[in-house]
């Protein structure tokens, strides 16, 4: 295969390309945030290309190791089009950072900037539990660096608390790896998900708790997620974009990964095996996640603070969708992470833009806002309408497929979507209080807020993104239905692709 | 048919029904009770006290008008529809009465409004009110009751004793500031 | 052909209902004052008063006024064309007692409407209770039409007297005792007689809603008052007193009515407006549910 | 009723019953203050009547406080005199507020101008404009002929009666 | 397959797409948005009922086709809608207040949608869009502050009623397997004899959507806030057609066999959920009007209005008598255009005098004569008066009610529309007659526009009201396809209650007569004089004199004063101290939970820990 369609390059490039820009950095500051925006839009256009070009499903073998024995990235339909969901974000984070990171260390920024992306799309497409950890590592450390980049004290203290849970969960995770590696031998995700049956079942619900555990700190799950408030907040507008947009994204992508994939068994509803059903946990904390994240919300004066914990909420969301376990749940677990992913960072990017403007991230600094800046507010507002799951929308359809999918499977999923639906009535309060906020007029005559062209574009392609699907959710409904696919019938979707002489037992 | 047939009619029509306005000015409205009640009855003459000057056709003035008063009992004649007539009753009425050199009684009513009837007496019986009222009937069906239409006709004059009385811009005898101040 | 008929018919009924009501009116003040042991006015002093009102000049105040007081008067009017009465029944089939008294509505709308388009507070006021009462005595009668409906199974009058003929026996006064009694007190409300006439009290409020109609205007109001009573007592004897064979015992039955509504009136004081209504609420309203539910079960 | 009319005179004031119900207190004009609020503290709560009497001959005017005191049922007088040149006096409000009307109309009339009344102006007489009509120097006969214009010789046939001089 | 339907649809998104572009200039948006409610009219025209149209969005995996199908009900209640939105947009070309055209296309779209859809997931995606439309637009009242608290209100209340019927339609679509309604409601009638309970579950899973939407008894509380401070020329548009969304969902989801057979029959032959749901439009009627009644501010007091009369159709259709029904739907309509024309009159008049409180208005009458008659057509409609066209259906209701032998019911319908009447004159009163205050002394006439449309609207009203048959034809074939023998509607203008029928032109030609005849007597008494408004019986005091002014000598503060003693213990209850008690509780609650985030490190680190051993212990034991 020539090395330009391979898929490993979507790691690479932008790993080599990140630890040499301190090189470029002695040419000119500026020029390090181009270089990570030519790296990043190379990744996207490449994930782009796989994804339409219908390049999967393909396993790139690392050294001509054959799976089950050497390493090996898979890039099915949901790594496809996670990567390059990612890579896009990334991209127009960066085209955001161009205008947005100014001051201080540029050329640490872009560093580790690209090194969470490619960390991030290293989660995605790895094929080993082992390589996951190394991923997930990475995009752990410079996320935390993000996180403290920044003049606020406060960012410092929201990276502090970001590092202490998430090497907790990741120390969990490798406990867990290791528990499993001692008993199938093997790191590959294809072979332990056919060879799962012959662990014990005490250790494998250890093993599968530990896990679980570890990769929860990530996808923001109820007792694992203390860091979020305050990392959002504390973190500059550009940076919690990226964490809600990406971070988010390959969080909750590994735990289901695990969850489904390795300890999960085919079936119209997916259980795990071993004797605790690992999926109902995880739906439990799910709901409870959901609950915390917008009661809490509801009574925040800080919008920054609020969007945070509306984004844990939305998180919780998405993995009760997952977590229903029917090929229609996931297809809502995934649009709507995709959903989630692009209204937030939208909303992050434009009160990173008001925060530049002077205005306060007090609810009330909202209000008349739309005298001063109609497309801030305009965005603003198709964000948050996108978030509640108005119709013309795109958080419409994701919304409707998780409420369906959980009603479709009846039992007490009834009560648990009757919570989620509470909890979004709630969820719906504190959104248009804000809106509200913004529509009705004060009588000081505030100056126009002028928005430069490069957070612009960012905030405008985003916001035609959401009405797009919206109005046409089939963008992005065949994607998320192929790769829902590969998370329900683990055999068929995934195994089977990597190790085709497997044979499961 | 004529005309005059016609306004015959109509002026019957009008003495059998008169209406009065409850209107008590001075001491005599005392008197009208026992007009309206059992002993001597003015109902059955189709007499009956209406509220407001709009409905009424009689306008009774019982009694001495101060000026005060006076200026009330113009703008109320001036509310009532032609065509309306005026009692007076007493003797403050025709002459000022007792009051006859008070400096706020005035002393000939028909000055200010024309007066169809004056009824003597220092506050006249029931028996001379009841006797004014056929009295008025009569006047009316003969046609001769036309006290509103003389208002109309030589308004100026009335109008002038009017202001006489009510537009003083000067005092009608001395300075009040030099005699007070002398005082 | 018919249509002339009907037409003639129409004013002709239009006519004798003014005659009647006026007449009963003056009957009705010689009652109050013989029992005043006065001497009281010959019976057809009203008349002359029409005459007398509108041969007088008057004041308006403005086409409101005079379209509000005119649709007061011909509002009536249409109503009672629709009311059978002995053997003239100009629509038979076209009587709904609904549509009766909400015609009659109209006129107490437009009265209403013009008297207050005048803007003297007295005149609104007197609407203002005119409206509250009528809330209170509208009330136990509509739990008298939904017994009588029920009762003889149809809405429109004609009917209901034909249900009821025969002799003193099945008369509805009879077979609904509680309902003749409720609707009797609504009555007296309808008609605004003494215990419920606070709507145009002389010493409250300057005679309520007349204290700006001057001459023709008060002689629309006194006619659109005689109308009234006469289709008030008219619909309740096609209700109760099973509508008359002849106009003549119609009209006697109606005097019988408007004669126990004077006595009362003669005597009463005046109810305040609370009281009226909540006094309409408890008695009259409580006799029309008993009825209604004998009626039903 | 005689211990009020000797603990007045011990105030120095000349207090006499005038009858076995009544009795007048003659006080300067400075003590009546003083006398009344004696006379309000002792029983006489109820305040009857301020009357005016214009002495034309000795010049002066003569101001009458008439107090009640309902559980003896006895009246006090009690009688001040001013002069009738820029006649003025001291307001009771303060003792009984009632005393503005009274106040009011003893201005009205007589052209008394009490200090501390907050409301003197017309009440019952509109646009008055001439000397206080209750003032023994002011002809209501002339002033009625002028106003209303009644001359004895109009052809009425009416003889005015004659006229009482006072004395 | 007819494409005609999919442009009704399509056709004001375009509209509305335009109209946000040019949202800067008023006038433009304006009549971009007429433009667009008269082409949808036109289209209108060439649907008919019968036709169908569907397309396939492979979406949840399945190819889900959204079906759009015209029945007798959806065409009429299509018509009503559209005709009226027409005639609002072109008044309101004049008019000034905030509206932005956009959003009320955006309902326009969605309205088309709903009345049309035979698929639940059009029908809610439609609805859910019609809900957020209708809040962004209520946002831009005249007091700033009370329409953000007011669509704030409406917003809770519209999203929890949605989310009600997310639940409803999901459950069908897990009993049946098919979005299609029609489909769903022919399985919910077929189970309903079996396990009638679970029917009820579901269809009051609807219900309160409904319930919510139309504004009744339980759920009416939104009701006032958002009529009264919404935007002028949004309001007509609120209160006459969006309050009929809820009625068309309770007649499309309460088919004759669903109701009938599964329940015992309680008192009346009615089966007794209908029973309650007649209990709960009298309670809503008799509550509109009371509270009507004491209301300073005009907007509300015709909220609570329109709140009343919901509460009538309501009372009406859960009858579910042949002549119930029709009286529900003809009343439906008949409030949609007396209500529409008294909020549009209101537009007018509050433009123009500044001010929407009863008590600073008076003597409009003789500033805007036009508007005042169609105010007072209007109100005489709203009262039920024979000529207009209010009468036709409120006597159908009271027939309805007897033939059912409820009289509580009944009685209190009659107190609730005398009640309307006391309410109806205060209005007219307060701001048209009385006296005319100074400063309303420049206030014009509105202009030809103006003038054109409201003559429009005394004509229909009157049309309707002389010649009902017009209405009550298609009202025939909407009951006859809900399986009901329709109402015989012989001659035109001849409507057949169940205890008697009238004639109606007959009523309008003996008023017309009377009229002349009360006209000429008129004329041939003595002559009058027109008099100024000062010139009033004031017990002889001269105005000028006792300083009297305009504003002081009108009455019509404190109205009723006399009665309010009567009702005081029936204010006493507050309704929505449920739905306050709720929205308190969560902030508590919210503000309890948002302590968990205590915000130093040791604390989650701590939380991870104590998740971790739960789950192990979990594991462990099971």
């Amino acid at each position: 295969m020539s090395i330009f369609n391979n898929a490993a390059l979507l790691i690479g490039v932008p790993l080599l390309f990140a630890f040499s820009i301190p090189l470029f950095g002695l040419i000119s500051k500026q020029l390090t945030k181009w270089v990570t925006l030519f790296v990043i839009g190379f990744n996207a256009t490449f994930s782009l290309y796989i994804l339409l070009a219908h390049k999967y499903p393909a396993v790139v073998v690392m050294g001509n190791w054959v799976p089950p024995f050497g390493e090996n990235l898979y890039i099915g339909p949901v790594a496809a089009f996670l990567v390059s969901v990612i890579s896009i974000i990334g991209l127009l984070i960066a085209i955001y950072n161009l205008w947005a990171i100014k001051l201080g260390d540029v050329t640490r920024f872009s560093v580790l900037f690209l090194m969470f992306t490619a960390g991030a799309s290293g989660i995605v497409l790895t094929g080993d539990i082992f390589n996951l950890f190394i991923f997930m590592e990475i995009t752990g450390i410079s996320s935390y660096a993000l996180a403290a980049y920044g003049p606020r004290r406060r960012a410092l203290g929201g990276a502090f608390k970001f590092l202490v849970v998430s090497s907790i969960g990741s120390t969990l995770y490798l406990l867990g790896v290791t528990l499993i590696y001692t008993q199938l031998g093997t790191l590959n995700i294809a072979e332990i998900a056919a060879r799962i049956n012959q662990t014990t079942p005490g250790l494998l619900t250890f093993a599968g708790i530990l896990l679980i555990s570890g990769l929860a700190v990530e996808a923001e799950l109820f007792p694992f997620n203390g860091w979020v408030p305050d990392t959002y907040t504390g973190a500059v507008s550009g940076v919690s974009a990226s964490l809600s947009g990406i971070a988010a994204i390959s969080g909750v992508y590994a735990l289901f990964r695990i969850a489904m994939t390795v300890l999960g068994r085919d079936g119209a509803y997916v259980f795990t095996y071993g004797k605790l059903d690992l999926m109902t946990v995880i739906a439990i904390l799910a709901t409870t996640t959901v609950i915390i994240g917008e009661l809490s919300a509801l009574s925040q004066k800080n919008v920054k603070k609020m969007l945070a914990y509306s984004s844990m909420a939305q998180m919780g969301l998405v993995a009760v969708g997952f977590s229903i376990g029917s090929k229609l749940g996931v297809y809502g677990g995934i649009f709507q992470l995709v959903n989630h992913s692009i209204a937030k960072s939208m909303l992050f990017l434009i009160i990173g833009v008001l925060a530049a403007a002077g205005l306060g991230e007090k609810v009330e600094n909202f209000r008349g806002l739309w005298r001063r800046s109609p497309f801030l507010s305009l965005a603003f507002t198709i964000g948050a309408f996108s978030m509640l799951g108005f119709p013309l929308f795109a958080g419409f359809w994701s919304k409707f497929a998780i409420v369906g999918a959980s009603i479709q499977r009846g039992g007490w999923y009834d009560f648990v979507i009757g919570l989620v639906l509470f909890a979004s009535i709630v969820e719906a309060f504190y959104y248009l209080r804000i809106v509200t906020y913004i529509f009705s007029s004060t009588e000081v005559k505030a100056p126009k807020i002028k928005v430069s062209l490069s957070p612009a574009i960012p905030i405008f392609v985003l916001a035609v993104a959401i009405i797009a699907i919206g109005v046409y959710p089939n963008f992005i409904g065949n994607f998320s239905m192929q790769s829902a696919g590969e998370f329900t019938h683990k055999m068929t979707g995934y195994v089977l692709n990597v190790i085709p002489t497997i044979v499961a037992h | 048919m004529s005309q005059s047939q016609w306004s015959e009619l109509v002026n019957y029509f009008r003495g059998r029904s008169m209406w009065m306005l409850h209107y008590c000015t001075g001491c005599g409205a005392i008197e009208l009770p026992p007009v309206m009640t059992s002993r001597w009855d003015m109902e059955r003459f189709g007499i009956i006290p209406m509220a407001t000057p709009r409905q009424a056709d009689i306008l009774l003035i019982t009694g001495y008008l101060s000026i005060k008063t006076l200026k009330r009992v113009v703008y109320t004649y001036d509310q009532m529809s032609t065509p309306k007539w005026v009692l007076g009753f007493g003797s403050c009425t025709i002459n000022g009465g007792i009051y006859w050199d008070s400096y706020n009684v005035i002393d000939r009513l028909d000055k200010y409004i024309p007066v169809d009837i004056y009824i003597a007496g220092c506050m006249p019986r029931p028996e001379a009110i009841m006797d004014s009222f056929i009295k008025l009937r009569e006047m009316v069906q003969k046609g001769e009751a036309k006290g509103y239409e003389k208002y109309t006709k030589n308004y100026e004059w009335y109008k002038a004793n009017q202001d006489h009385v009510f537009g003083r811009s000067e005092p009608v005898l001395r300075k009040a500031e030099e005699v007070t101040k002398s005082a | 052909m018919t249509i002339l008929l009907k037409l003639i018919q129409g004013i002709g009924v239009g006519a004798l209902s003014i005659a009647v009501g006026l007449l009963f009116i003056g009957i009705g003040r010689k009652i109050t004052a013989r029992i005043q042991r006065r001497y009281g006015p010959p019976p057809i002093q009203n008349f002359f008063d029409i005459f007398k009102l509108l041969s007088k000049r008057s004041i308006s105040h403005g086409f409101a006024f005079d379209l509000g007081l005119i649709a007061g008067f011909s509002a009536l009017l249409a109503a009672v064309v629709f009311l059978p009465m002995g053997q003239i029944n100009i629509f038979p089939h076209n009587s709904s007692l609904i549509m009766i008294i909400y015609l009659m509505t109209m006129a107490y709308l437009g009265m209403a409407m013009g008297v207050s388009s005048s803007g003297n507070p007295n005149a609104t006021i007197g609407i203002a209770r005119a409206l509250t009462m009528m809330m209170g005595y509208e009330v136990p009668f509509a739990a008298v039409i939904f017994s009588v409906y029920i009762f003889s199974r149809t809405g429109s009058l004609a009917n209901i007297v034909a249900a009821q003929s025969g002799g003193f026996l099945n008369w509805n006064l009879v077979r609904l005792p509680f309902g003749f009694v409720a609707a009797e007190i609504a009555l007296q409300g309808m008609l605004g007689e003494k215990p419920f006439d606070m709507t145009i009290a002389p010493s409250e409020i300057a005679s309520g809603p007349m204290v700006e109609m001057g001459g023709k205007y008060l002689g629309f109001g006194m006619l659109q008052h005689s109308i009234g009573l006469f289709i008030e007592t008219g619909i309740m004897v096609d209700l109760f007193l099973g509508g008359a064979s002849n106009i003549w015992i119609f009209i006697a039955k109606q005097f019988v009515l408007y004669f126990a509504a004077l006595m009362i009136n003669a005597i009463m004081p005046r109810f305040r407006i609370e009281e009226g209504v909540s006094f309409m609420w408890k008695f009259p309203l409580l006799l029309g549910v008993v009825q209604a539910l004998i009626v039903v079960l | 009723m005689l211990k009020y009319v000797k603990t007045l005179n011990s105030m120095g004031l000349k207090a006499r019953p005038l009858g076995d119900w009544e009795f007048e207190v003659l006080t300067p004009k400075e003590r009546v203050a003083e006398t009344l609020s004696y006379l309000k503290g002792s029983g006489f709560e109820t305040f009857i009547h301020l009357m005016c009497v214009d002495w034309i001959d000795d010049g002066e005017f003569e101001l009458v406080y008439n107090v009640e005191s309902y559980g003896e049922a006895i009246q006090a007088l009690v009688k001040t005199r001013i002069p009738r040149e820029k006649p003025s006096m001291m307001t009771m409000m303060n003792l009984w507020g009632l005393c503005q009307v009274y106040e009011r109309e003893i201005h009205e009339f007589f052209g008394i101008k009490f200090e501390g009344n907050p409301n003197l102006e017309q009440f019952f007489l509109e646009n008055w404009m001439d000397l206080p009509p209750l003032r023994k120097d002011f002809d209501t006969k002339e002033f009625s002929e002028e106003l209303f214009g009644f001359k004895e010789d109009e052809s009425h046939g009416i003889k005015a009666p004659e006229r009482i001089e006072y004395k | 397959m007819n494409s005609n339907l999919i442009w009704l649809v399509a056709l004001p998104l375009i509209g509305s797409a335009v109209a946000a572009i040019v949202v800067r200039y008023k006038f433009l948006d304006r009549l971009i948005t007429f433009l667009t409610f008269a082409t949808t009219l036109f289209v209108l025209f060439s649907v008919h009922v019968g036709q169908s149209y569907s397309w396939g969005l492979n979406f949840l995996g399945t190819t889900l086709n959204l079906t759009l199908n015209v029945s007798h009900l959806s065409i009429f209640m299509l018509y009503i809608s559209i005709a009226f939105g027409t005639v609002l947009t072109f008044y309101s070309l004049i008019d000034h207040s905030r509206m932005k055209g956009f959003l009320l296309l955006l309902i326009l779209a969605a309205n088309n949608w709903i009345f049309m859809s035979n698929d639940m997931v059009g029908f809610f995606f439609a609805w859910e869009l019609m809900g957020w439309a209708s809040v962004v637009s209520v946002l831009g009242g005249r007091e700033r502050e009370k329409s953000r608290h007011a669509a704030l209100y409406y917003m809770i209340m519209s999203v929890s009623g949605s989310y009600s019927m997310f639940f409803g339609i999901f459950t069908l679509w897990r009993l049946t397997g098919t979005f299609s309604i029609s489909a769903n409601i022919a399985y919910l009638s077929s189970i309903v004899g079996i396990h009638p309970w679970w029917v009820l579950g579901i269809v009051s899973l609807f219900f309160v959507t409904f319930m919510i939407k139309a504004g009744i008894f339980p759920f009416h509380t939104w009701v006032p806030l958002a009529y009264a401070y919404s935007p002028d020329a949004f309001t007509p548009f609120l209160s006459a057609v969006m309050s009929k969304y809820g009625i068309y969902g309770m007649l499309l989801f309460m088919p004759l066999s669903l109701m009938e057979r599964g329940f015992p029959s309680a008192f009346g032959g009615v089966p007794w959920t209908n029973y309650i749901f007649v209990w709960i439009g009298v309670i809503t009627a008799v509550l509109g009007t009371v509270l009507a009644i004491f209301q300073d501010d005009v907007k509300k007091l015709f909220a609570y209005s329109s709140l009343s009369n919901l509460g009538y159709v309501v009372a009406a259709i859960a009858l579910f008598t042949p002549v119930g029904i029709t009286a529900g739907i003809f009343h439906a309509f008949n409030h949609l255009l007396f209500k529409g024309t008294l909020f549009i009159t209101l537009l007018a008049v509050i433009s123009r005098s500044g001010t929407s409180k009863l008590s600073e208005m008076g003597g409009l009458w003789k500033k805007m004569p036009i508007t005042f008659f169609t105010f007072f057509v209007g109100i005489a409609s709203a009262a039920g008066i024979p000529p207009f066209n209010g009468f036709g259906s409120k006597w159908l209701i009271y027939q309805a009610m007897i033939k059912q032998h409820l009289p509580f019911a009944t009685i209190l319908l009659f107190l609730a529309s005398t009640g309307a009447f006391m309410y109806l004159f205060k209005a007219f009163h307060s701001i048209f007659l009385g006296q005319l205050s100074h400063d309303y002394d420049r206030v014009k006439e509105v202009s030809a526009v103006g003038k054109i449309t409201e003559f429009f609207l005394m004509f229909a009203m009157t049309f309707f009201g002389v010649q009902p048959g017009y209405i009550l034809k298609p009202i025939g074939a909407i009951v006859k396809s809900m399986g009901l023998k329709p109402l015989p509607v012989m001659a035109n203008g001849y409507v057949t209650g169940m205890f008697s029928n009238i004639y109606v032109p007959l009523i309008s030609w003996s008023l017309a007569v009377s009229f002349t005849l009360g006209f000429i007597l008129f004329f041939v008494s003595a002559k009058h004089k027109y008099v100024s408004q000062e010139n009033n019986y004031t017990a002889g005091q001269i105005p000028e004199d006792w300083g009297l002014t305009p504003e002081t000598y009108q009455f019509s503060w404190n109205f009723y004063q006399p009665v309010e003693k009567l009702f005081a213990p029936f204010f006493r209850i507050k309704i929505d101290g449920f739905f306050r008690g709720t929205g308190d509780w969560t902030k508590t609650i919210g503000s309890a939970i948002k302590e968990i985030f205590v915000g130093n490190a040791q604390m989650y680190a701590f939380f991870a820990i104590v998740g971790l051993i739960i789950f192990v212990i979990a594991g462990w034991m099971a």
